[in-house]
């Protein structure tokens, strides 16, 4: 169990570099932001797996933390973004 | 041997997110690089064995370090034609690209070349943690064995807020850090920053209240509150408050100043500076790590927002 | 098959990569990012060296990661102040760069035309 | 029991790792930014979903378990404020240059 675990773990994570792949090409900002949204799903994923296997249920709290600042980061980029853009008001 | 396939792949987009940071002319595109390197980073720490290390990764290098890189990106961003002049030639990047790898190489060489048995210090941590109450040995060591240091480093933490402030213009001393307020009109950003928040802040007492005996602890605690505050001011919600404030500058204290009291309180009830009376070492621990989680989410919040830059009635 | 070594190889690799960055990269911000990627290549050569040390029931040595604790915030502070100076000198003189070559001896005059 | 447990486990997380495949793969195949949205907000975070409860039985404590749903409560909540905010981002950057 624990290393099925953690082998799935390895798949999340060949998963999320093929995600990657694709946001890098792309040549806008919101492209990019999806990266750090990509990375948020998919570090939670694989945080959660690892906390089935042996290394413990520590692993849920960095989970966590990592859902909370994937919004902060987001919410980071649309801030500069939008002053990058002009002062376009928020719809 | 089930590690292969996640190390692996960890490694290699660590590896190739950190080319992109560097490499990419685009300064938007590598501080994005960079953000989701330091998530990454937090997946690597666990994959290492270290929880403690991987929350303050994780916490610090998606939160406010990506806020304050892009803060700048924004003022420098059509700076980046004019610095293109001074990009050094195409035999320098040689040149630099052929030291570098040397030293890669030479550094990798060192770390194949590891004694074994590897040395270390766990045995005697583990054997006298007991004396300080606690059961997570790295607060064991940030706290107790290695206090002096711990102390010193959150009082780099106020030098550098200070470092930061000296650099404001006369006339806006003692005004209000950030952008102007703008009305903050519904919409997901406001919602995000009214719901997250509470939630971030729970974590973060979470976080430092079972630092003492899981991962976790004051430095991890105080990032995710300085994220949270921040949130609220990209938002609108709230407002940087004027540089001036006794309350600001009596929470970026806080920290230092009760651990300095603590250290010297063991001059008089223990055996000497920065020793815990016996039996009470976890409070003690307990208050040190309190006060210093408020003042590290202070501090940490105003550098990244930087220096004064409006005046305080605007 | 240890996959400790293979993040040992990686942290020297980001350390290379950093100071590369350093040399190469025009702009301050980009550096200041670079020495970033330097910082937590050497943090991760503490992680290694730690995981390497695992005994009495740990899954590694509780005080490199309490140096690397305190050197990832300490490294954060040094990256806020730093990047305050970049903007402060971009306020001031509309540098974004080093002044390099013939204009860094002539401080004096920052507003006139470089190119 | 226990075995029953590992088995429910096992279904759920090759469940997740289908939606997150099928995420992965939206991502690489769809042309605009929005649709790769889609993709990433609603096939990834169904995912999380399936790992999180498969996870759920390996947990020695209760509270660990609630942990895992907090986590995931968490990332839908904020993944659903933070498409909002990129597709936002995406519409006005094309409105100025499209």
């Amino acid at each position: 169990m624990d290393s099925f675990l953690r082998i799935a773990a390895g798949l999340v994570m060949i998963a999320v570099g093929m995600g990657l792949a694709r946001i890098f090409r792309g040549s806008q900002d919101a492209d990019r932001m999806m990266a750090v949204q990509l990375l948020g799903t998919g570090g939670i994923a694989v945080l959660m797996l690892l906390a089935g296997s042996k290394t413990g249920a520590a692993a849920i709290d960095v989970a966590v933390t990592l859902a909370l600042l994937a919004a902060f980061a987001t919410v980071a980029f649309v801030k500069s973004s939008q002053t990058r853009g002009g002062k376009e008001p928020e719809e | 041997m089930s590690d292969v396939v996640l190390h692996g792949g960890l490694i290699l987009l660590i590896l190739s997110l950190a080319v992109m940071t560097v490499v990419t002319r685009d300064t938007f595109a590598a501080i994005t690089a960079f953000v989701v390197y330091g998530m990454l980073l937090g997946l690597a720490w666990v994959a290492l064995g270290s929880i403690d290390v991987a929350l303050t990764e994780a916490a610090l290098g998606s939160g406010i370090t990506g806020a304050l890189l892009l803060r700048a990106a924004v003022c420098l961003r059509d700076k980046e034609a004019a610095a293109e002049v001074r990009r050094p030639g195409r035999a320098a990047h040689r040149v630099s690209g052929l030291v570098c790898a040397a030293i890669a190489a030479g550094l990798a060489a060192m770390v194949l070349m590891l004694p074994d048995p590897a040395p270390s210090l766990a045995p005697a941590v583990m054997e006298s943690l007991p004396a300080t109450q606690v059961k997570n040995p790295v607060t064991g060591v940030l706290l107790a064995f290695r206090a002096w240091d711990t102390f010193l480093e959150t009082v780099v933490l106020v030098l550098a807020l200070v470092a930061v402030w000296g650099m404001t213009p006369d006339a806006l001393w003692g005004g209000r850090p950030g952008e102007l307020r703008q009305h903050a009109h519904d919409g997901p950003l406001v919602f995000l920053a009214r719901v997250l928040p509470p939630v971030g802040v729970m974590l973060g007492i979470y976080l430092f209240w079972i630092g003492a005996d899981e991962p976790g602890g004051k430095f991890q605690g105080g990032t995710i509150l300085a994220a949270m505050w921040m949130l609220t001011l990209l938002a609108g919600l709230t407002d940087a408050p004027p540089v001036s404030r006794r309350w600001l500058r009596a929470a970026m204290v806080a920290g230092p100043a009760t651990f300095l009291l603590a250290g010297l309180s063991g001059v008089v009830f223990a055996s000497g500076l920065f020793a815990y009376p016996p039996g009470f070492a976890k409070p003690v621990i307990l208050l040190i790590e309190a006060a210093s989680t408020v003042s590290i989410g202070v501090t940490l919040c105003l550098l990244a927002i930087g220096p004064p830059s409006r005046p305080a009635n605007r | 098959m240890n996959t400790t070594e293979w993040f040992g190889i990686a942290a020297a690799l980001l350390i290379g990569l950093g100071l590369y960055g350093i040399l190469t990269q025009p702009m301050l911000l980009r550096k200041i990012v670079s020495f970033n990627v330097l910082g937590s290549g050497v943090f991760l050569m503490f992680g290694v060296i730690a995981r390497r040390g695992a005994a009495a029931g740990l899954t590694g040595d509780p005080v490199p990661h309490a140096f690397v604790i305190t050197g990832i915030v300490v490294a954060f502070s040094a990256s806020a102040l730093a990047v305050t100076m970049a903007l402060k000198l971009h306020e001031d003189t509309g540098e974004s760069a080093f002044p390099e070559g013939e204009d860094a001896t002539a401080p004096d005059n920052p507003d006139e035309d470089k190119a | 029991m226990s075995l029953a447990l590992d088995i429910f486990t096992v279904v759920m997380v090759v469940a997740g790792l289908f939606f997150f495949y099928a995420g992965s793969i939206g991502m690489l195949r769809f042309p605009t930014v929005e649709s790769r949205l889609h993709a990433l907000t609603k096939a990834d975070n169904l995912s999380v979903g399936f790992i999180a409860l498969g996870v759920m039985p390996q947990m020695a404590e209760a509270t660990d378990a609630l942990k895992l749903l907090l986590a995931w409560a968490l990332i839908l909540f904020s993944s659903a404020a933070a498409s909002q905010l990129i597709a936002i981002a995406a519409r006005r950057n094309r409105r100025r240059d499209p």
